[in-house]
């Protein structure tokens, strides 16, 4: 690991065009990375860990600068070589994967045709040696029946194998340096768990050097042998990875990782006998596109759901996408009708109730979205938005206003934030008026439906915090769907396993998490990345 | 072939908006003043009131309305268009007479528009900001703002009295008889300047929409994977922005059909070109019921066989469409 | 309006048309006598298409422009616009006016080779001008019978007298031939020869194109000898005038006939030698351009408010500037080319007097209100000619000044028929009214009272003068031709003292020829005639 | 508002909206400058431009002065362009709003009928109705309104479908809204930025549809229309050709304002592609 690096930075720095947040993306990073070595970048969004990668294959958008600095890789410096040469480096020398691997292959084109394309560009092996080239590395990647994936279209693979196509397509023409730019965020954790494993053992066999971007310290724990941490734009800390997971020196460091919430759980808190909540066999199947019921898709969301609330406690449904979770928090809001089954609530059956009685009685039971930037409408002020629901139901809106006040005080937003709008707000701070809405009806139940999956984690943090501390106050039950299972550990009394559609496992977090019964619950526990970290780490700041 | 399903259900949902048409068109044109007779007598300069109601028996105008629209639907269903009183043939020979000038007009402006309004799109998004792509824009707004029968009479002046390079309007030289391609040939000279003028606007619109969509598919991730890829910027064009820029432009022919038969009427005045845009012009002015419903009914076929060919078009391009069916 | 007429010298004005007027006079700049040149292929302008091409069943000069060349008529016009047999050779009247001889002309054939009898005469008369000619159904009203004692002679039998220049006047129009064989069964209007005409003309029937051209080649056994020297004709079909210019400047039009291009068009070409553009030959289709009252306003029953109207339009100034020299000032509803009936300037006139016209509303009770707006009146303008649009926008200008508000509402041609002569639907209308060598074949209708309701360009004014019918009833049947022409006199002075209907211009239409035609516009009624003689010089 | 800023930022904008403000404030100098009926008979038929100090631009062929229906013109195209695209806009949103939100068996006759209208050509609908209703202003206005509703309904059709799902409208429906409140409240201000932009093109278009009328001698005659003037000025084109040529560069001038404008807010709004 000490010869002579891949490739080092120094004092680079990329200056941001006028109007931006602030006015270097990079200042002054020096940073090196040697063959047959991962280094992990890990920062919030905003850190520049993505300017940084980009900046190395010189694709930074138009206006954005590289101002200082030079980036020595295979004895020249990338920021002065001209482009026709860069373009040699691209692909050949320095390959790159993304984040989204739905959007990152061209949905008009054979995946084999767009990895194809690497060779045709920088070599000039023939159509049939291409081919085979093709074949051999998606078997490399261990993507199913290699033949019929070459000749598929992005949109009929899943996520994961369009995730291990782009990683046969990267490492084609055996690059030295591999950067990944959070290649596994948007996956889910077992998918996850497989294409880090993947690029370990890739990585190991070919003895490329890695440069891996992620904001998550579970995947740090995981993969990486160095670690990099960077904020605004600086490289706060630098190390091996058993060094700054488990001795951090500086402040931000040690602060991010007390914020990612470990696995084991705290001790159960004492749950009240009566259930304000019961669901029995909801069921919920979708028909889509077909002409006269013929040839119609029938996917079932749902499959005879039961689960029980006590009042006062907080039940986490999890599971991975397409378990349903989300459609059963919309059948019990309503905003989705089931097809069979009762949801009681303080005993009043709400699938039977009709549209008119649904918009009187929806009072008691409120609901928190996931996007904070598309579950607010960005045409009202913030104060409105909050007095909306009681004015709806004949709250005369100067007292519906000034409550919105109060509530502001109570979810930790500055009440005079009010009159503005809500893209002038952060992402955390946008939570927290979705949660003052939600709470202005004063309901009985609350369906936080991904919550915090789209916040930094030390803005899930404090969101979490607040969370807890108004369960304490109001006595709130809330109903908690997330697919991280660390959040659920942390917040959630119970919880219950779904996959396809079906709860697999249900009971109190401590039991499911220790002694998890069903094997596909022990295989989701198994893929949370970070080994022993998940598990144990440093919370107290 | 699932495309054939997916295009013959686009027929069948287009044959309830075909009599929603054909039934609101008669209704309307039944509340003008005067009808076909008035017009016979006022085209003929005379006419007393005996031979204006034999005529008016004649052409089945005395019958009450529902009776004419259950008449003339019964027809329909067995595709007799009915009797042109203008032109006292079946109304299906008047069109079919009609229809060659007006399909290769349509056809003719309609790649020129497409044509170059790719080409310009794709170098005024190439040079976005610079010169040639405002020269580009500017030029594409001031095509779309000239009125099209205004460009016509000065295209007239300007090329065929002043220049003499090109006939002055007709659908073919009628002096001698041409055979093969001469005849191609003239017909062609013929028709440049009606498809410049029928095809600048929509030459203005394909840019637009061309420009627009090529700028939106740069931004977009798989790009970035090309140049990823060491991809130098015209492959990266060539190879993936292109195709998938073109999606939309292909949906807007399906769109444009209609419009561009309306904007034939004014071109075909112009050019005195024996098309069914003036057809229709004529039709309307001589309460021809029966042909102005003919041309409605065949304009919509031509609509519905435009959609179904822009269907086949975008189902070979995007894969996606295909498969879900 | 007074400081532009100050502004305005007549002097410019009238130079301008002068030089005009240099060219037209002696169109023909004398030719030597050169031998007429066979051959050559003759392009006209064909503005309006008709929808079918049959002389005998339809009277107007969109069909004579065609069929004209293809059917003959018993009866045309010669140079100085007197009677002259064509499939006639000669013709005798009865003293009492009732029965009508005329002898055919010997070995004539139709275009498809059967002999040309007595029998084709009989037939067309009886079945088609009598039941279905627009105006010959109301000249042969009272024809009872044709007898063909033999294939040469025709003898027409009248219930009343029917005075024989009156019907040799309208034969050239209202006097098509059609071949019996052909429209002996089956529906007339039905028939497809109305659609491919076969005639005795010089000319024979070859394609019709529908919305492009027409095309009728030389007949090469026609009764004439040594006729007709044109190879073939083409007609071709374009709607836009200005584009039809342009094809005559391109070469590709030699004739546009009966006024088919733009005022300003045929002015400019008058000035390019390679056209000659004249009114000579066709006399016989003058037009006056009307102001037709609804009786039913209240106002314009009133006498006073129609001659203030008459009076407050400056027709003169209208026809210097707006009509160039293609117009003259009108007396009255018979136009001073027809030499047999004009009446002379002895009729009662409207000259232009603001102030007269001021005092006439005045004293008819129609004060000057806010603004100096009286009453407000609809005028609704014909949609064809392009005299039309300007007279109307010239007529709405004037009255403004006189304080009467006039709102012109736009019809298409069946919609202004309709509106005007049948559901009454209007205050003013204006238009052309066709003079057609004799009055009483289309301008008395204007006035006798009596008209069906519906029947176009005929009095649906709501207004009946028992003196005027009388007139009218005794010039139709006046055997003596001086008498008649007196009726026809003291008819013009009686509608001009009431002025139901005033008709202040007169126009000729205009005929826009290439300069290398010979033996052209040499007859009055030239445009329809059979072009036997037309040749092309070099 | 940083949209305004980067409206101004591009050129071809700021000239548009230079040009729309001269042809409006034309439109209101119209009574001031020229106080006579401008169809009211100044002059002698068809003088040239600037050869007679009293008519800058010439008269027409009916002696009536042109700089004076180009003002007045402006006062009418504006007015037809104006209200006939409000009338589009409206029928459109409505229909666009409805078929969007409910989908299912509304969306589905909604569509067809949206169908219908854009399967007739355009041109020979307008016609139809031109010939049935008569050719005055307010009917050629109408007619121009009914013949274009149909692609801002299909434009806010798309908008209402993408964002019906959108979480802040569950939101509003868990919150107890009905769905007018939904519709009007919650998804029409998002929807209606683009349909606002398209509606450019609808007034561009407009004002064309009212000329090709005056051509073919359909428009209302009562009124000094630049579309009329064109028609007027195409039976002396040979030799007067700026009867015609001038009405055809003011229709020119105001399309090419409202399109630049309207190009210009379609950039100032959704800035990604401006920036690109």
């Amino acid at each position: 690991m000490s010869e002579q690096p891949i490739l080092s930075l120094e004092g680079l720095s990329v200056r941001l065009p006028r109007g931006a947040d602030r006015t270097h993306a990079l200042n002054g990073v020096s940073l090196s990375i040697a063959s047959n070595e991962i280094l992990c970048v890990v920062g919030e969004s905003g850190s520049g860990k993505s300017m940084m990668a980009n900046a190395i294959m010189r694709l930074v958008p138009g206006e954005v600068a590289i101002e200082a600095g030079r980036m020595m890789f295979d004895g020249r410096d990338l920021c002065t070589t001209d482009p026709a040469a860069m373009r040699e480096v691209r692909g050949a020398g320095i390959a790159m994967i993304f984040q989204e691997p739905m959007t990152a292959l061209n949905p008009l084109r054979t995946v084999g045709d767009q990895i194809a394309e690497m060779f045709r560009i920088h070599t000039d092996l023939s159509k049939a040696e291409i081919g085979e080239r093709v074949l051999s590395l998606l078997e490399d990647v261990r993507i199913p029946s290699p033949k019929t994936a070459a000749k598929a279209y992005p949109h009929e693979l899943s996520g994961g194998q369009r995730q291990r196509a782009m990683i046969a397509m990267a490492l084609a023409l055996d690059p030295k340096l591999l950067i990944a730019d959070e290649p596994t965020t948007a996956l889910d954790v077992t998918t996850q768990a497989q294409i880090l494993k993947l690029i370990r053992d890739l990585q190991q066999r070919k003895k490329t050097a890695v440069l891996f971007i992620t904001h998550d310290f579970g995947v740090v724990a995981e993969i990486a042998d160095r670690v990099v941490v960077m904020q605004h734009g600086k490289i706060v800390e630098q190390g091996t990875a058993d060094d700054v997971l488990n001795r951090p020196t500086h402040s931000y460091t040690k602060q991010l990782i007390a914020a990612v919430p470990p696995l084991t759980a705290p001790p159960p808190r004492p749950l009240s006998s009566d259930n304000i909540l019961t669901i029995t066999n909801v069921a919920k199947t979708y028909r889509t596109g077909g002409f006269l019921d013929r040839g119609a898709r029938v996917t079932a969301a749902v499959k005879d759901a039961s689960l029980t609330l006590p009042r006062g406690a907080t039940l986490g449904i999890v599971g991975e996408s397409g378990s349903g979770k989300s459609t059963l928090a919309r059948c019990i809001v309503r905003l989705i009708d089931p097809d069979n089954g009762a949801i009681l609530l303080d005993g009043k059956d709400w699938v039977k109730l009709k549209r008119a009685e649904i918009r009187r009685e929806t009072r008691h039971i409120q609901m928190v979205f996931q996007d904070p930037s598309a579950s607010l409408n960005p045409r009202r002020k913030a104060a409105e938005l909050v007095a909306q629901g009681p004015i709806v139901h004949g709250t005369p809106r100067a007292t519906a206003m000034t409550e919105a006040r109060e509530l502001f005080a109570l979810v930790g937003l500055d009440p005079s934030a009010g009159d503005r709008f809500p893209h002038e707000f952060s992402g955390g701070q946008r939570q927290r008026i979705g949660l003052a809405r939600a709470l202005a009806l004063k309901p009985d139940v609350l369906i936080a439906d991904e919550p915090v999956s789209a916040l930094d984690v030390s803005v899930q943090a404090q969101v979490l915090k607040l969370l807890g501390e108004l369960r304490e106050r109001l006595g709130l039950s809330i109903v908690f769907i997330t697919h991280d299972l660390r959040v659920a550990a942390q917040v959630c009394d119970l919880v219950a396993v779904m996959k396809d559609g079906e709860i697999v496992e249900h009971g109190l977090v401590a039991d499911v998490f220790s002694r998890p019964q069903h094997p596909y619950t022990q295989a989701l526990l198994a893929s949370v990345p970070g080994g022993a970290f998940a598990r144990e780490h440093q919370t107290a700041v | 072939m699932r495309i054939i399903g997916l295009a013959g259900r686009r027929l069948a949902a287009s044959i309830p908006t075909l009599f929603l048409i054909l039934i609101g068109v008669f209704l309307l044109l039944q509340l003008a003043p005067g009808d076909t007779v008035d017009a016979l007598m006022a085209q003929m300069g005379g006419g007393d009131a005996a031979t204006a109601r034999e005529l008016r028996k004649f052409y089945g105008l005395d019958l009450s309305i529902p009776a004419q629209l259950a008449n003339y639907l019964w027809h329909l269903v067995r595709l007799d268009l009915g009797f042109s009183s203008i032109y006292g043939k079946p109304v299906a020979t008047v069109i079919m007479e009609r229809l060659p000038p007006t399909i290769l007009l349509m056809t003719a402006s309609l790649s020129f528009a497409f044509f170059f309004g790719l080409v310009f799109g794709v170098i005024a998004s190439r040079a976005v900001n610079k010169w040639p792509d405002t020269l580009i824009s500017t030029l594409g707004l001031v095509f779309y703002a000239t009125p099209s029968f205004w460009f016509g009479l000065m295209a007239i002046v300007v090329f065929s009295i002043y220049l003499q390079w090109l006939p002055a309007g007709g659908f073919e030289d009628i002096g001698e008889v041409r055979t093969g391609i001469f005849r191609v040939i003239d017909i062609a000279r013929h028709l440049i300047l009606p498809t410049l003028t029928l095809g600048l606007i929509f030459l203005a619109i394909y840019l637009r929409i061309m420009r627009a969509s090529m700028l939106e598919v740069l931004n977009l991730d798989y790009v970035r994977t090309a140049r990823a890829k060491g991809l130098d910027e015209t492959r990266v064009v060539m190879g993936h922005v292109l195709r998938n820029a073109l999606l939309p432009m292909v949906t807007l022919i399906g769109l444009q059909a209609g419009t561009m038969l309306g904007g034939s009427v004014v071109v075909e005045s112009v050019f005195s070109l024996p098309g069914l845009g003036r057809l229709a012009y004529e039709s309307v002015i001589q309460r021809d019921l029966n042909t102005l419903l003919g041309i409605v009914f065949v304009s919509a076929l031509l609509v519905v066989v435009v959609n179904f060919v822009v269907d086949l078009l975008y189902a070979r391009l995007d894969p996606r469409i295909s498969a879900e069916g | 309006m007074d400081l532009t007429r100050l502004e305005i010298n007549r002097r410019t004005a009238l130079l301008t048309s002068a030089a005009i007027a240099a060219n037209v006079i002696n169109p023909m700049r004398a030719f030597a006598q050169e031998a007429p040149k066979k051959g050559g292929v003759f392009n006209v302008h064909y503005g309006a298409e008709q929808r079918q091409l049959n002389p005998s069943i339809q009277a107007s000069t969109g069909v004579y422009i065609i069929s004209g060349k293809i059917q003959e008529s018993l009866v045309d016009l010669d140079a100085d616009g007197k009677p002259v047999g064509v499939l006639a050779e000669s013709w005798e009247s009865s003293p009492d006016g009732k029965t009508i001889t005329f002898k055919l002309r010997k070995g004539i054939t139709w275009h498809d080779g059967k002999p040309f009898t007595s029998a084709d005469v009989a037939f067309t008369a009886m079945n088609m001008w009598k039941k279905i000619l627009n105006y010959g159904s109301t000249l042969q009203l009272f024809l009872t019978a044709v007898d063909t004692p033999d294939p040469q002679t025709a003898v027409f039998r009248y219930e009343r007298p029917m005075p024989l220049n009156l019907l040799l006047r309208a034969l050239p129009d209202l006097g098509y031939i059609s071949a019996k064989h052909l429209y002996e069964s089956g529906d007339i209007r039905q028939n497809p020869v109305n659609l491919a005409p076969i005639g005795t003309g010089p000319f024979k029937f070859v394609k019709y194109e529908r919305g492009q051209y027409i095309i009728a080649d030389r007949n090469a056994d026609y009764w004439r000898p040594n006729a007709p020297y044109l190879d073939r004709i083409v007609w071709k079909v374009i709607t836009d005038r200005s584009a039809a210019a342009a094809q005559l400047e391109a070469g590709e039009l030699q004739y546009a006939p009966f006024s088919s291009l733009t005022i300003s068009d045929m002015a400019r070409l008058g000035k390019d030698k390679r056209f000659i553009v004249t009114t000579k030959g066709n006399e016989g289709n003058a037009r006056t351009n009307t102001i037709e009252f609804n009786f039913r306003r209240k106002e314009l029953s009133d006498i006073r408010v129609r001659r203030a109207i008459a009076h407050a339009i400056d027709v003169p100034f209208f026809i210097d500037n707006f009509l160039g020299d293609f117009a003259k000032l009108g007396t009255g509803p018979i136009p001073s080319t027809s030499t047999d009936f004009y009446p002379g300037a002895g009729t009662p006139q409207y000259p232009f007097d603001k102030a007269k016209a001021a005092a006439l509303l005045d004293e008819a009770g129609y004060k000057a209100g806010a603004g100096g707006a009286r009453f407000s009146l609809k005028l609704l303008p014909a949609p064809w000619g392009e005299d039309i649009s300007l007279w109307s926008t010239f007529i709405q200008q004037s009255l403004k000044d006189v304080g009467i508000t006039v709102d012109i509402v736009r019809n298409d041609g069946g919609g202004f028929l309709k509106q005007v002569y049948d559901e009454h639907a209007f205050d003013l209308a204006t238009g052309w009214h066709q003079y057609r060598n004799d009055p009483a074949v289309s301008t008395t209708v204007w006035y006798r009272s009596g008209q069906p309701k519906g029947a176009p360009w005929t009095n649906q004014w709501d207004w009946e003068d028992k003196q005027v019918d009388q007139t009218i009833d005794n010039a139709l049947t006046e055997l003596d031709p001086t008498k008649r022409k007196a009726l026809y006199a003291d008819f013009v002075k009686e509608v001009n003292t009431e002025l139901p209907v005033w008709m202040p211009i007169e126009q000729i239409f205009v005929t826009v020829i290439t300069a290398k035609a010979r033996n052209h516009s040499i007859t009055p009624r030239w445009g329809s005639s059979s072009w036997h003689d037309l040749w092309l010089s070099a | 508002m940083d949209a305004a800023k980067r409206y101004f930022r591009s050129p071809a904008a700021v000239i548009g909206l230079v040009l729309l403000l001269a042809v409006i404030a034309m439109a209101l100098s119209a009574g001031v400058l020229y106080p006579r009926d401008p169809l009211a008979l100044a002059g002698r038929p068809l003088v040239w431009p600037f050869t007679n100090p009293r008519f800058p631009l010439g008269t027409d062929n009916s002696g009536r002065d042109i700089a004076a229906q180009i003002f007045y013109g402006a006062r009418i195209s504006l007015l037809i362009g104006g209200v006939a695209t409000v009338i589009a806009v409206a029928i459109g949103t409505l229909i666009g709003a409805f078929a969007g939100y409910y989908g299912g068996w509304v969306d589905n006759i909604l569509m067809r009928i949206t169908e219908a209208f854009q399967t007739l050509p355009n041109f020979v609908l307008l016609l139809v109705l031109v010939a049935v209703f008569g050719s005055t202003l307010t009917t050629v206005t109408i007619a121009i309104g009914i013949v274009c509703w149909p692609a801002p309904a299909r434009l806010t059709r798309a908008e209402f479908l993408s964002l019906r799902n959108r979480e802040f409208v569950q939101a509003g429906r868990t919150l107890g809204m009905r769905d007018l409140q939904l519709i009007l409240g919650e998804i029409l201000p998002n929807a209606l930025p683009p349909v606002i932009v398209y509606a450019s093109v609808v007034m561009a278009l407009s004002i064309l549809l009212e000329s090709a009328l005056a051509f073919l001698r359909l428009s209302d005659p009562n009124v000094a229309s630049w579309g009329n003037l064109i028609g007027l000025g195409r039976d002396v084109l040979r030799v007067q050709w700026y009867v015609s040529a001038i009405p055809g560069i003011a229709i020119l001038v105001t399309v090419l304002a409202v399109s630049l404008v309207g190009q210009g807010l379609n950039d100032a709004l959704n800035p990604r592609l401006k920036s690109r």
